[in-house]
This record gives structure tokens, C-alpha cells and sequence, in this order.
């Protein structure tokens, strides 16, 4: 950027040079307003300060008028009031015996388009750090992805290497991967969504913040040296809508490249040196180095301890001498933290470091002068109020428009649309489906993710939810399962926020575990469009209303903006994570069919609902009507009675229906275990409403029959509707699953050989490299 | 019957962690005086035919579709001149 | 195997950097009924242990080829003493690498033949039955545990397979599908005298019913421990 | 400062996954006439001071010993002269 340094004197002094802000992606206004704090231009390395941390990406200064939303839902679970909330790095929510557990997820959709491998890889590595960041443990990861069109040549380029990354990260730190989604649709193609959540343990006293407290506290830079990474790769990768030109992965100041790449191991190391540091008790305050790198620790830290923190940048390890102090200040090398320090426990502090190998450096100091200073060979480069740079960013009030597009979307109803009536028809609908590339197997992606390191995985794909035991020394566990159907979101933006909402939280329930908290990872396309602004009002006005009825607190989440290819902007896609708590893991409930003779019941009410439905999209390619109808009050009931019957041991099998309906539920609970079913379906609705409609609300279980009274009697209390619908039958070389109608008395059988055939051979199919 | 060597390498300013592990254990086993690895891909190709320079040139077009990944990496191709013999 | 009496049988699990299986190896052992005893890889010494077992993960990263590095650690001077003295001697998945790496085991792991990492229940069958560590299995004996691995193709020129093969050193092949392409289906090995063996697929990650496919990885540990009982027996 | 150069390939005997998938990746890319690919490793140590003879034995050692698994490899070890530049 500039040859000569530009330091704060320089900059009073020379009050008018020109500086290129705008290239940094501040507008006008922004820049005037910085000149304003400050009274006098900034130096450029303040600018690059300002301009990377008042970026959509880390100021949410399009988002967080709707955010404020979820500060007013209740701050307490059943279980207690949350150890931290919103505004830290992550929420920490109580689940008792003295166990917390915190769990946040986070978009890199930007960056794994440009790079995929490396996108998806530190996209993992970036959430693992912000956990570690609260003194919990890392347990386990998920991966939430979004892809075009699954034959599309660029879904070949991009889904591999995404599904390689995130393997390959969370692999190589001995995180199991316990769960996510893969889902296909055109509205990604040219900006896939890659969504990462980790889930840490800690004991309650564990809890550590991101505070700079304790005036002479030393300022400690510990991990990766700095390199030329990433470099504006938040304001550019994540603040503008990419353009192909950055392609090359080249752009920001002096051409660094914008790409990131991960060094898993170096940040396995920082886990368990972390980890020791924290039971040493040397930590005061703590925060990851992520998207904005020093600019954003520095001034984060800063602005939650004393409001003062002097920083001396040339004492920064750097992997490349040519770097510039603006560039050490933006730059987003992976594997880095910083943590405040009591002068007394600094030894002991790099002691630590050095045995796990992990270079560590005290590059600061905490002051109380209320002023962010940063000093670069002998002068002042940098000298601000911290929380202006952190927290005190632009706010804006984005237009909002309701599409015009939108009520015809809604009036174009599925109605219209061709319905199979013959048994033959309806049966190869039903192999279509089960065969979609959107409700097909799983295991080409999982397959390479690690499920069993550490021991402790209880449940992992495919089943509803992840469970993960807390310790070994205790039976107690979380479930967590993430959801989000975008057609659903754009027929509805509010009411699909509610059922990508209901939905995780009716897997949670499934496995037996009790539906705690919420984290979301809310991705759209231009906040500068005010179709989007208005979806994006919706799904969070959605989501605040849908916690509140549930009880559920927000905890953490992220917010990603600009996910279009052109003018064309994705499904809005309000991906939201639940977790739960289950008391005694040896309870859990899986979804596959146990023993012969067990009775299957559909719980819920199936009503005609196929807006957004993946039988009109796979068969029609349609997309129009209203979604399902949200009923929150019956999805309370529907967990209350799947948690008691789990805890009582009296199904076996649970599973809960969504996207394909009734049909891909069994076939799923058929292949799981490779037992066959018997269905009679209710006459009332016909066959092809009773096995493809997705209302929500519903579920499917297993009774063995001595405990068909007492299941019958949890229904009754909850003022659960459950109806027999079939029978579990022997597995084998001829298990079928055969389908009958109640009302015609008409018919269809299909081996499990065939199904399987079909739901399995799609993804190897489509990825496999002969 | 031609063999053609593609040479990828990590770009400069990208970090290289394989590189860096290798430094680390070179220094452990007391290989003293290394300030640096890289660790890259060789492949070497057996291209039928004589090697026109269009049948270069598509080589390196090959090369860089497939065999490097140009966001992170630089690569180089040449016809092999026969090297330094197995040590 | 008596629990009480195989408490006495100390079996090391060694820590790397970027040792992953590690607490899982520990937990497997203290389920049969051994003491386990963790070993840092800076250590020059075993600490008198029984046994080593040398986990799973990513040490080092991996970066230069699977247990490259690791092989040249302080703790492997001790091992490999203690190997050719006859100290049973277990490497999983990466520690299979780090034995083959030391010449305590021939052939080497490449890349799977699938390029891929893999992760799924496998069945395999037991071959030998009469190594330190799998004594309490039957020859022929199917078992199905986990593997997980990104290079876990065994490889060794064909005078070598033949020579292991002969010599009853293919402790574990695949049963069924072949996962990463290895040789003859090779799963697991041991050397000569039967103590080193080192596996691909993860028996410590079937010790629990809750957590794993199956219990069918025991056997490896309680094989250990069952021939020690008689020596710590009065 | 000099620029050794260490190349590490996977023995003709020896199963190459990648090199495999590289010829078959060519082909469906219509790259045609490329009958064999080997796929290896490049390593670039950046060496401190001159290199004298022994020097190079030295580094050949550590090639042997950490570099190359000579078991499933060979490698060669030369001292870099300016090679082809960046396509
Ligand atoms: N969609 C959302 N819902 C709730 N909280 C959010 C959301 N987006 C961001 N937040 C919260 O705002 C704060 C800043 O978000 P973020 O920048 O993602 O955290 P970090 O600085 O760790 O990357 C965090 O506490 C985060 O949990
Ligand atoms: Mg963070």
C-alpha cells in the first residue's frame, strides 16, 4: 500500500491525501464518518482497520437491527440461565451436573467456491477456534452444505473438494463428524453454501471470555506465524458478491492471494495446548484469530477489558518479511489465538506453548488509556477508540420490499400437478424419490468423515440427530441436528424459518434427547436488494417468534450475506441448529426398524400439503404454493411424547418425516435395518397424500405390542394423534416393504434389494472417479 | 515414446505445512543448515508420438486444468533430459 | 480373563503430535482390564510397561507419508529396542505406518486405491489367532469393526507378500470388499516372532456397545492381558 | 544460499492410485496419447553455505532416511540449475 510508513502524525499532518477506501469497500459515508471519530484522516493502517472490521462480514451492520430480535427471547433453558449468550464468541449453555456445553455454527460459502478444498477446510477450523476460544473441549463437528444442480460440471469441481476439506480438517483434528445436510438446487449453482458447526464440553467453572482486563496484562500471539493469507479476504471474499475475476484466488493489496490454507495439525496442537493452558489457570482473556484477523482481536479484546491495549506489531512472527504492517493487521493466517496474560504467569504461559511445540509471542500490553495504539519500528501507526472499530460500526436500516414475485409464487399452487393414481405409478414415484439426489444416500460424503474418534459417539449420520456422551464418566449427552429447507423459505420466509426451526428440533427430539437451544447460520443473497432485506426480516422475525413459543434461547449464530450469481439470489436459506439433552445416553433411539412383529404408528396429522414439496420438485420441477403449516404447539407435543416414550423404553424405533414424507421415512427405517415393513394406509387421504405429503408435525415410531397400552396412553395425555399404520416384517433375502391402501384394498411390494439399489447408487454415481 | 515432467509446486506466498513439518524433522535428525523446504507433486508423463510444440502446448493446458490447482499452486512443464541418476 | 489378577498388566499408549486414538487406545485397555499407561513421544524410556500400543491419528500431520516423522521420535528408540526384544507391540492405523516406517514390519501404506478417506463397519477375518494380541480370537474367526483411514493400501513386493503369507504373518484380512486396495486384502500383519503387529482397521473404536458397532475389538487387548495372567498368578 | 532439488517416485512395482487416476482423468478430458502418468514428490531445500561434496552425500542421507521411503520409492537429489520457467 504505502512505501513510507503512514503514521498518525504523518496522517495530522497531511490531512488530505488521497486514500483509496472505496477499493477497500467503504463507501463515502463510512470513510467520512471514520475521519469524523478520529478528527483527522485515517493512517492506512486504521483504514484497513475500519474498513475490514466495519465489512458486512464482521460489523453485521446490514443484519443486526433484525438480530436485536433474539436478545429479547428468554436467556434461560429448563435447565438454567446460559453461562453466555449472544455477542461472545459463542453461546455456553448449562446442561447440568456441572457440565456446560457450547456450540455455535458459521458460514464459509465465499471462500469454498474459490478454493473448495481449502474453503471448506479452514471454514471447520475457523468454528473449532471459536469454540476452544469459550475453555471447552471441541466433541464434534457438522457440516451444513449447499450445492447446484448435482450433475452441474461446477457441482463436480466444487462438491469433492468441499467434502474433502471438511474431511480432511476435522479428521486430521480428531473431531467426529456426527451430522449435517447436503442439498442440491440450481439457486446454488455459482455459490454453494458451506455452513461448519462445532460443539465443545466444559465444565462451568472452565468458562473463559474474550477480555483484555488487568492494566500491564501482557497481550500473547500464539500459533501460525503470519503470512500474506487471506488478505481482505473477509471485505472482499465476504462483503461483495463474488465475481469470477478474483477467480484466480488473487486480489486485495500487493496481490496477495486471498485464499487461505489450513494447517490442521498445527491446530490440533493448539487445541490440547489451549486446553493446558486453561488448566493451568494462565488465561485471563482469550479470543481465535478468524476473518479480520489482528484488526479484529486487538480491537474485540480491547473494547471488553480495560478499553486500552498498546500493541507493538513488529514483534509479530511473520512467514513472509515482505509483509506491511496493514497487511500483518488484515491478514487472515489460519491457527492463531491471543490470550491475555498476568505478567506473573507469562513464563509458565510460553513454557507451555513450547512443549506443545506452538510458537508464542507477547506482541501487547493492557492499558486503560481507553486507546487501541499499535506501534511499528518506533512510531504510532494506529491509535483509536477500540469499541468504534469492534462494536460501534455503521447500522443500516435496509430498504425492504416484499417481492412483487412473491404472490404469484404462492398462487401457483401444486394442485395443478399430474398426480400418480395407478399402484405401478405411485410405486415408481416412490423408487424416483428415494433415488433423488436430494433424498438419497448419504455415505458417498460421510463415508469420509471420521464418526469414532474419541469414543464418545453415540449417534452420527444417518440417524436424526447426532449424539455425543459429555464424558466418559458420566451417561449424560447432547443431541444436535441442523435444518433448513430454502424452497420452504421462499414460498414463506417467515414460516420457513419456523420449519427449518421445527424440524431440527423434532430430530432432536426423535433420538430421546430434550430440545435446549438454537444457533442459526442465516445465509441470503444482497442485503442491498430489498427483496432480500424483506426475507431476510421475515426468517428472523420467524425464527424469534418460533424460539419464543418453544422456549428456546438464540445463543450464537452468523449471518451471511451476498450469496447470488448475479442477480439471481439463493433460496434464502436460514439454516438453524438445535441442541439437546439427554439425561441417559443408553436411551437413545435410533431410527431403523429393531424386531419383527413391532407395531408402526404415524404420529401427527397428515394433511394435503405439497408447496415446496420434493415430490413436485423431483417430478415437476416445481416450485410454488404455500409450505407446510406450522404448528408449534403440536410439534411440542410430538417431542414431549417421543422424549417420555424414549426415556420409558417403549419404541424402539423413531424417526421423524420431512422432505419425501412418509415414504422416504420407512424406506429409510426399512434400509437402516434391513427389515422389511407391511403398510395399510389410512383410506381417508388415498395412497399418494398419505405417503408423499410433508406436514409437518409428524413422526414414525415402532411398538413392540406388550407396550402398546402405555404408548397409548403418552399419546392420549399429549393429545398426540397416532395411527396404526403397518407392521415391522422379517428382514432377509426377500424383505420387502409392501404398501396397501386401506380403503381400495390395492397394493404395491418392492424388495429392500431394489430400494436399496435405487437411494444407494446415486451419489457414486454422480462423484465417483472410475 | 517422450516423457514429459510436470513440476507443482506451492505458490510463495501460500503456506506450505508439509514443508514446514519436513524442515522441523530435517533439524530434529540434526540435518543442520536448511532454511527452507517446499514439498510439491512430480508427474511424470509418457506422451506417445513426437512432441510437437502444439502437443506441448496441450500439456500444458492439461497441466493446468488438472494437474495443478493455480489458485495455490505454480507449475512448470518440460520434456525430461535425462537427470541426476538414482542416488 | 480375570479382571483382578490382568490389573497388574501395564500397557503403554504412546502420545505423538497428532496422535488422535490416543484416549481411545487407553480406554480400551482399561475396559479389558489392563492399567494403561500413558507414554509421551519426548520420553526415552517405557516406564517397565508390558506392552505398547502405538494409536491412531495424524502425527505430524502426516504430511511427509503417514508416521514418517514419527518413526524418529525419542520414545521409538525404547519401542524398537523393546520390539526386537520381544515387548508385545500393537500399532493401529497410524501406528501400522509408524511400525512399517521403522522396519519392524515390512511393506508400506500408499494412498487408498480409492483416493478417498474412508470410514465404515468392517468385516474381517482373523488369520492368526496365535499373535501376542490375538489369542483370544479363532482362526477363521469374522469380526467387524471400524476402519478409517486415507492411506491404509497395504503394499510390499511380491517376494514379501509370498514370504508373509508362508510365514502365517497376515494376521487380518478384509472380509468381503477390499476398502483401500491393499495387497491380498491384507488388514494386519505381525512380524516373525508374532509380538509387533500392526493393523489398519481401529479394534479401540469396538470396546463399548454404546459408542461403537460392535465389542468385537476387545479380543486385541484381552489377548494381552490373558498371558499375563498366569504370570502375575502366585 | 543454493537450491537442492529432491524427487521422490513411487517404484514401478508399487501400486500408484493417484498416477492411475491422473491418465484416466487425461483421457475424459480428451487429452489423448498419454499412455503411463507417475505421480511423486518435489521437494525444494533451501541449503545454507556451499555444496561441497559432502554436503551433498549429507543431504542424499537425509533424502534416504526421511525424504524417501525406499521401500515403495526411489528419489534423485540435484542441485537445482534454472529450470523451465512458469508455464
Ligand atoms: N444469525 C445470528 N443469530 C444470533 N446471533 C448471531 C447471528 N449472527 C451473528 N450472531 C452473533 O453475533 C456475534 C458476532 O458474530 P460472529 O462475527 O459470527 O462471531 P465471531 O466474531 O466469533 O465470528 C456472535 O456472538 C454471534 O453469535
Ligand atoms: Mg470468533
Amino acid at each position: 500500500m504505502t512505501v513510507t510508513v503512514d503514521t498518525v502524525k504523518y496522517a495530522a499532518d497531511n490531512p488530505d491525501l488521497e486514500q483509496p477506501y472505496r477499493e477497500l469497500g467503504l463507501k463515502d459515508e463510512e470513510y467520512a464518518r471514520i475521519r469524523e471519530i478520529l478528527g483527522r484522516r485515517p493512517t492506512s493502517c486504521e483504514l484497513a482497520m475500519y474498513s475490514v472490521m466495519w465489512s458486512e462480514h464482521c460489523s453485521y451492520k446490514s443484519s443486526k437491527v433484525h438480530l436485536r430480535k433474539f436478545g429479547d427471547l428468554p436467556t434461560e433453558t429448563s435447565l438454567g440461565k446460559l453461562l453466555a449468550g449472544i455477542g461472545e464468541q459463542a453461546g455456553v449453555v448449562d446442561v447440568g451436573q456441572g457440565y456446560a456445553v457450547t456450540f455455535k455454527i458459521e458460514s464459509h460459502n465465499h471462500p469454498s467456491y474459490v478454493e473448495p478444498y481449502q474453503g471448506a477446510a479452514t471454514g471447520v477450523g475457523g468454528i473449532v477456534r471459536d469454540i476452544l476460544a469459550m475453555g471447552a473441549r471441541p466433541v464434534a463437528v457438522m457440516d451444513s452444505l449447499r450445492f447446484g444442480p448435482a450433475e452441474a460440471p461446477d457441482t463436480h469441481r466444487v462438491l469433492p473438494g468441499v467434502v474433502a476439506g471438511v474431511g480432511g480438517y476435522g479428521n486430521c483434528l480428531g473431531l467426529p463428524n456426527v451430522g449435517g445436510e447436503v442439498v442440491f438446487d440450481p439457486s446454488y449453482a455459482g455459490n454453494p453454501l458451506v455452513n461448519a458447526l462445532c460443539v465443545g464440553v466444559l465444565r462451568h467453572e472452565d468458562l473463559h471470555l474474550a477480555k483484555a482486563s488487568g492494566v500491564g496484562n501482557q497481550v500473547i500471539l500464539y500459533g501460525a506465524k503470519t503470512g500474506g493469507d487471506g488478505i481482505g479476504g473477509v471485505s472482499v471474499l465476504a462483503s461483495e458478491t463474488f465475481d469470477a475475476a478474483s477467480g484466480d484466488g488473487t486480489s486485495g493489496p500487493a496481490k496477495r492471494p486471498s485464499v487461505q490454507v489450513g494447517d490442521p495439525f498445527m491446530e490440533k496442537l493448539l487445541i490440547e495446548c489451549t486446553l493446558e493452558l486453561f488448566a493451568e489457570d494462565v488465561v485471563v482473556g482469550i479470543q481465535d484469530l478468524g476473518g479480520a484477523g489482528l484488526s479484529c482481536a486487538t480491537s474485540e479484546l480491547a473494547s471488553a477489558g480495560e478499553g486500552g491495549m498498546r500493541v507493538w506489531l513488529d514483534r509479530v512472527p511473520l512467514r513472509d518479511s515482505s509483509l506491511a504492517p496493514e497487511e500483518i493487521l488484515m491478514s487472515e493466517s489460519q491457527e492463531r489465538m491471543m490470550a491475555v496474560v498476568a505478567p506473573g504467569d507469562v513464563e509458565k504461559f510460553l513454557a507451555i506453548c513450547a512443549k506443545w511445540d506452538v510458537p508464542a509471542t507477547v506482541i501487547g500490553e493492557v492499558e486503560d488509556t481507553g486507546r487501541l495504539t499499535v506501534e511499528w519500528q518506533g512510531h504510532t501507526v494506529v491509535d483509536v477508540p477500540p469499541r468504534t472499530v469492534a462494536h460501534e460500526g455503521p447500522v443500516y436500516e435496509r430498504p425492504v420490499l416484499r417481492p412483487l414475485w412473491q404472490d404469484d409464487l404462492q398462487a401457483d399452487g401444486p394442485d395443478v400437478l399430474a398426480r400418480p393414481v395407478l399402484e405401478e405409478d405411485i410405486r415408481a414415484v416412490l423408487l424416483q424419490l428415494v433415488a433423488s439426489a436430494n433424498l438419497s444416500d448419504r455415505s458417498w460424503v460421510t463415508d469420509q468423515y471420521d464418526r469414532y474418534v474419541l469414543g464418545n459417539t453415540v449417534l452420527a449420520q444417518p440417524e436424526d440427530a447426532g449424539m455425543i456422551r459429555v464424558s466418559e464418566d458420566t451417561s449424560l449427552g447432547v443431541a444436535l441436528a441442523t435444518d433448513c429447507n430454502g424452497r420452504y423459505a421462499k414460498l414463506d420466509p417467515y414460516a420457513g424459518t419456523q420449519l427449518a426451526l421445527a424440524e431440527a428440533y423434532r430430530n432432536v427430539a426423535a433420538t430421546g434427547a430434550r430440545p435446549l437451544a438454537v444457533t442459526d447460520c442465516l445465509n441470503f443473497g444482497s442485503p442491498e436488494d430489498p427483496g432480500v432485506m424483506w426475507q431476510f426480516g421475515q426468517a428472523t422475525e420467524g425464527l424469534a417468534d418460533g424460539c419464543r413459543t418453544l422456549g428456546l434461547p438464540v445463543t450464537g449464530g452468523n449471518v451471511s450475506f451476498y450469496n447470488q450469481t448475479g442477480e439471481q439470489a439463493i433460496l434464502p436459506t436460514p439454516v438453524v441448529g438445535v441442541l439437546g439433552v439427554i439425561d441417559d445416553v443408553a436411551t437413545r433411539v435410533r431410527h431403523g426398524w429393531r424386531t419383527p412383529g413391532a407395531e408402526i404408528y404415524l404420529l401427527g396429522t397428515t394433511r394435503e400439503e405439497f408447496g415446496g414439496s420434493e415430490w413436485a420438485h423431483v417430478v415437476h420441477g416445481h416450485l410454488g404454493g404455500t409450505p407446510p403449516t406450522v404448528d408449534l404447539d403440536a410439534e411440542r407435543a410430538l417431542a414431549d411424547v417421543l422424549i417420555e416414550a424414549g426415556r420409558a423404553g417403549v419404541v424402539e424405533a423413531a424417526h421423524d418425516l420431512s422432505d419425501g414424507g412418509l415414504a422416504q421415512a420407512v424406506v429409510e427405517s426399512c434400509l437402516s435395518s434391513g427389515l422389511g415393513a407391511r403398510l395399510t394406509l389410512p383410506a381417508e387421504l388415498g395412497p399418494f397424500v398419505a405417503l408423499f405429503s410433508e406436514s409437518s408435525a409428524r413422526a414414525v415410531v415402532a411398538v413392540r405390542t406388550q407396550d402398546k397400552q402405555r404408548f397409548a396412553d403418552l399419546c392420549a395425555a399429549r393429545g398426540v394423534p397416532s395411527t396404526l399404520i403397518g407392521v415391522v416384517e422379517a428382514g432377509g433375502d426377500d424383505a420387502a416393504l409392501v404398501v396397501g391402501d386401506g380403503g381400495t384394498g390395492a397394493r404395491f411390494h418392492v424388495s429392500l434389494a431394489e430400494l436399496r439399489a435405487a437411494w444407494s447408487g446415486t451419489l457414486p454415481a454422480l462423484y465417483e472417479q472410475s | 515414446m517422450a516423457r514429459v515432467v510436470v513440476d507443482v509446486m506451492p505458490k510463495r506466498a501460500i503456506l506450505d505445512p508439509q514443508g514446514r513439518a519436513v524442515v522441523g524433522a530435517l533439524g530434529r535428525l540434526g540435518f543442520a543448515g536448511i532454511s527452507d523446504v517446499r514439498q510439491g507433486k512430480r508427474f511424470e508423463l509418457e506422451v506417445e508420438g513426437d512432441l510437437t510444440e502444439e502437443r506441448l502446448a496441450e500439456l500444458r493446458r492439461a497441466a493446468e486444468t488438472l494437474l495443478a490447482n493455480t489458485v495455490i499452486e505454480d507449475f512448470t512443464v518440460r520434456v525430461e533430459t535425462v537427470g541426476a541418476e538414482p542416488a | 480373563m480375570q479382571k483382578g489378577k490382568s490389573m497388574s498388566t501395564r500397557i503403554g499408549v504412546v502420545t505423538f503430535p497428532g496422535s488422535l486414538d490416543d484416549r481411545d487406545a487407553r480406554r480400551a485397555v482399561e475396559i479389558a482390564g489392563g492399567e494403561a499407561v500413558a507414554l509421551w513421544h519426548a520420553d526415552t524410556d517405557l516406564g517397565g510397561v508390558d506392552a505398547v500400543v502405538l494409536p491412531g491419528g495424524f502425527s505430524y500431520g502426516d504430511y511427509l507419508r503417514c508416521g514418517a516423522i514419527a518413526r524418529f521420535a525419542p520414545i521409538m528408540t525404547p519401542v524398537i529396542e523393546a520390539a526386537r526384544d520381544g515387548l508385545p507391540v500393537l500399532g493401529i492405523c497410524n501406528g501400522f505406518q509408524v511400525l512399517c516406517e521403522s522396519h519392524l514390519l515390512p511393506g508400506a501404506l500408499v494412498r487408498n486405491d480409492r483416493r478417498k478417506f474412508v470410514c465404515r463397519d468392517q468385516p474381517l477375518r482373523i488369520e492368526n489367532a496365535g499373535t501376542a494380541w490375538t489369542s483370544a480370537y479363532s482362526a477363521g474367526q469374522e469380526i467387524v469393526i471400524p476402519i478409517k483411514n486415507g492411506e491404509g493400501g497395504f503394499v510390499a513386493d511380491e517376494a514379501t507378500l509370498d514370504r508373509i503369507e508362508a510365514g502365517g504373518q497376515v494376521v487380518v484380512r478384509y472380509a468381503g470388499d477390499n476398502p483401500n486396495g491393499s495387497y491380498r486384502d491384507i488388514a494386519g500383519i505381525c512380524n516373525e516372532a508374532g509380538n509387533v503387529v500392526g493393523l489398519m482397521p481401529h479394534p479401540e473404536h469396538a470396546v463399548e456397545e454404546l459408542c461403537g458397532p460392535t465389542t468385537d475389538g476387545l479380543g486385541f487387548f484381552a489377548s494381552l492381558l490373558r498371558q499375563f495372567v498366569p504370570a502375575t498368578s502366585p
